[in-house]
């Protein structure tokens, strides 16, 4: 079963893009990699970038004059050109290059908590989130609602692991601040409706955080059509390096910030007694910024890009759709989240009875396949559904089928070497 | 060794056998401390609680969520610090660490440590290390405590 | 003028372990790259590290159960081991992988304002700082005093660029919570007695924050016998790529510290209501960690360590005095801080009279010589010697007193082609 | 065309001369609006007045910090743009903008740019464009705060 409809062409060419795909696990075997939700894989085009950097234009940026400066500043500056590209964003200087999504969130969070009254979310304001959310996008609002005096809610979920939009009128009420949510879930796999959602929450005006970690690698991300303030995702995900997230925010609304972190370059003026500060991006960009970084997703976006993220996206709903299938013909496993490929992203979810999340890691592992065992930072999530924690599959761009046929023989494997059944 | 051989090595029968019938499992009355931990990586999680009488260990009593590695450590814990003076114990635990933390290079000692002999095997995964110590660091948080008097 | 005592031997040998050395800028001259304290170059094994690490390792950390995951966490983990290993840390667990030194010092200013009374920055509290800090080092703790209503109070500055330690008694109180200051100003040059400094502000019970954003890079740096709490430095100044920077902290005082960001593996246990957290250092490291940036790191400071820190700093002081030397001769400049190098690290800067420092520096790059102009994120102390900018250059391990020939021979063409001087 | 030709194309006499001997420099009385901005990545300041009368600008002076470029445009504005229009001086505005994004490509027109032409030359070297732009940004500032009536 090596064709279905849907996947990208020239599979095995487009593969030998990653090195690391190549490269054998487990004494000899193939390496299967079902772990793409964590982080993605490299192509060799993001490494040679930054190679190449390092090699040959390494400086520090905007503050230098030479020229290797102004290579760096450019190779920077222009990544930031790529992003808002890749986003559809109306102006570049919307861009905040950050570590990860957890900083770019954690900076949404911590600015409104020190903004004007407007804006900031003080005693008796509200924050709604949601129970899929990655911890990520809980612990950032737990912490400033608890450190102002205000108020966390949250959307809670159905049995088949979708947002429970029942409760919108009651969670959204003129107090309500802010409302956090992922576009993706990194767990259920769920897609929600972030647009419907951002307009209902603009209408008793609150601000809309949306977590596009897991949708920014794997479909068309527009920040200009989807409605929200303020999207975030991370470098890692996407085929680029770690140590490089993205926040997107509407221009005015940044500017309309207190800052974040203080330092270097985001001054407009330094005394001893005040300073004065920067306009975004920089106003949020203290220090010296995740230069090479930046070079690195800026190939990784411009690869996707030629891929195309339509064709990214068909590939990933055929592979999940075969994937779905396989796994609902093990009466032993239970998948977590919708149960249909088309409104879900790549991360499914399992339990497997009699067998727990890290011993079926484990036996997958003895055959090469890598997937992820735990709570996938969603504690929440997990709990909503009984379980403790859950095993992950999750596939991209660079997935087969073979792969997965390979994936469902190991969950047979596994239930056989544990005596659950005979294979 | 072959992959599969380590495999097999860290699934012993022993701790196939402890996962699917633990001993001591539940919670008991009395006790002189109770500690929760948390493997944060995996969520695993343990209640456990120790009962001393004049430097005894008299009971320890548990109840536990987790994966086969970390259920089986529980289960063969009780079996070996149950009854023991609490120096003992500690000598115990000692040299189980030891076995955890040698990479699969230490040589374990079945006198001292019985059926935990079965982790030695475990050593080898660094993932899985953890698993296998968090009973183990439970009841020293809780024994310590138990000695502490905080009742 | 090529065997200054002091100097590193086999210098060539060892420049060519830096790509970029060899690359030829401004048509075909060699690049005389003086603005290392800017950001340093890498030497090919960091890059080497890097590749093989996003080529074969590649994978999430902590989480990951399987091979892939094992490698990459090793290889992370190891290099926290590195890094306490190069400072001396007493554990491992101190050491805090940050974005950048910038983060690390607005971690300890952010935790720091969110800590109870004891340890805590709050009402009439006192700061101190000096004027010759960074930026980095300064706009914390504004944002942080300024929300708190605490006092902000700094050490000044003698003529020739040291601290005015005859101010300590006044500004070292019963009140003053923190001190915090560079080892070495980057800037200035000047060496900071901060051991002294540590034991007189511990002596009130302030903490005591180092910013070693310099010293790093260039001297043993012994966090046991510093005597401060807290010692931030960056990685892309010491051999080490963008991305990543690094904060250690006294064992007892990290776990004592509220949260910084939230999310990802920095909690212990997470519901909707409410979370408990990790120890340090996972503690303070949201979200996915600078990997690759590690690994990078990892190999720069053992480089630096089979270099030996003693032998860079006896190598700097040579080409520091041999810089000195040079600009001595020239009338129409005045060097700004300490005369002597034995009291100073690599960074001097200086004016020209009659031509301003982005003119010095843009004659200077087109005679393929990179230095650094303006205020090198030191305004305050900028504004202390009456300048507004200063021209900077900061030699490093590679440079050789070639090099500085070729600098002050650009220096006397820059003063003719402005017409100060005829050659 | 080589580096120092292109160094000599920036450091044109025009602009070294305008460097030496600034025009209309120091702040003058009456003005509408005075504006302070800064050059962050380096520091260089200008403080600028404008000075309006029925939609002509009167007047334009300023106090200024910065290297030969930023200087030499804050004299070269003043020369340009006193005395004409509102209207006429911010397309001379939008000329010099575009002269100066334009990475070297553009070819500027004397009979609106004047000496303003020299600047052609900066226009290679991105990390100098700012310092040719800094009085231009703050008499645009000043010149919408003196339409606004922020008097
Ligand atoms: C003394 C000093 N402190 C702090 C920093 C900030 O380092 P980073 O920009 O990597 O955060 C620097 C360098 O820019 C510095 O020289
Ligand atoms: C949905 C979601 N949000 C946030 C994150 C955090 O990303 P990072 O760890 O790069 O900060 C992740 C990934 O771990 C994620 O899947």
């Amino acid at each position: 079963m090596s064709t279905l409809p849907g996947l990208l062409p020239d599979l095995d060419v487009m593969r030998a893009d990653f090195p690391i795909l190549s490269r054998t696990v487990a004494e000899g075997r193939p390496l299967v990699y079902l772990d793409s939700a964590n982080t993605s894989q490299k192509p060799q085009v993001v490494i040679d970038a930054m190679v190449d950097h390092l090699e040959t234009h390494n400086a520090n940026v905007a503050r230098a004059m030479h020229q290797l400066g102004a290579e760096a500043t450019e190779a920077f500056e222009g990544a930031r050109d790529i992003v808002a590209g890749f986003v559809n964003a109306p102006s570049r200087d919307e861009i905040i290059f950050t570590k990860n999504a957890s900083e770019a969130l954690n900076l949404v969070a911590n600015t409104l908590s020190w903004a004007d009254d407007r804006l900031g979310v003080h005693t008796g304001d509200r924050v709604v989130i949601t129970e899929m959310e990655h911890h990520s996008n809980i612990v950032p609002w737990q912490l400033i609602t608890q450190r102002n005096g205000a108020e966390l809610a949250w959307f809670g979920l159905t049995d088949d692991g979708r947002l429970d939009l029942g409760e919108i009128d009651r969670l959204l009420t003129p107090n309500t601040k802010v409302v956090s949510l992922t576009y993706v879930s990194n767990m259920l796999g769920t897609i929600n409706p972030v647009t419907e959602i951002a307009r209902r929450a603009h209408e008793v005006g609150a601000v809309v955080v949306v977590d596009a970690s897991q949708a920014a690698p794997m479909m068309p991300l527009d920040v200009a059509a989807l409605g929200a303030d303020f999207v975030a995702f991370t470098g890692h995900k996407t085929l680029g390096p770690t140590g490089i997230g993205v926040l997107w925010g509407r221009a005015d609304l940044l500017n309309a910030l207190p800052v974040f972190l203080g330092g270097g370059e985001m001054i407009e003026t330094v005394t001893m007694a005040r300073s004065t500060y920067a306009k975004a991006p920089h106003r949020f960009e203290a220090g010296t910024p995740p230069i090479v970084e930046a070079v690195g997703l800026g190939a990784a976006l411009t690869y996707l890009d030629e891929i195309g993220l339509d064709a990214a996206h068909a590939h990933e709903q055929a592979i999940t759709g075969y994937l779905l299938e396989g796994l609902s013909t093990i009466p032993e496993v239970t998948v977590l989240g919708p149960a249909d490929a088309a409104s879900r992203g790549g991360a499914v979810s399992f339990e497997v009875e009699g067998v727990h999340p890290h011993d079926v890691a484990q036996l997958l592992d003895s055959r090469g396949i890598a997937v992820r065992a735990g709570h996938h930072c969603a504690k929440p999530a997990h709990a909503r559904f009984g379980v403790q924690s859950s095993t992950r599959a999750s596939s991209y761009l660079y997935t087969t089928p073979a792969e997965i046929d390979a994936f469902i023989d190991g969950l047979l494997f596994t239930l056989s070497y544990f005596g659950i059944r005979t294979l | 060794m072959s992959l599969d051989a380590d495999l097999n090595a860290m699934y012993q029968e022993i701790i196939l056998d402890h996962y699917k019938h633990p001993q001591n499992k539940g919670l008991r009355d009395p006790f002189d401390a109770e500690v929760h931990h948390v493997n944060p990586t995996c969520g695993d999680e343990i209640t456990l609680r120790v009962r001393l009488a004049d430097d005894v260990v008299t009971d320890v009593s548990y109840d536990a969520e987790g994966c086969s590695i970390s259920q089986a450590a529980a289960s063969v814990l009780t079996e070996l610090l149950i009854g023991n003076s609490v120096e003992d114990d500690m000598s115990i635990h000692a040299s189980f660490l030891e076995l955890m933390q040698g990479k699969g290079q230490v040589v374990p000692d079945e006198d001292v440590l019985a059926d935990g002999i079965a982790f030695a095997g475990v050593a080898k995964f660094p993932a899985r290390v953890k698993c296998a110590l968090l009973p183990w660091m439970a009841w020293k948080d809780a024994t310590a405590q138990a000695l502490g008097g905080d009742r």
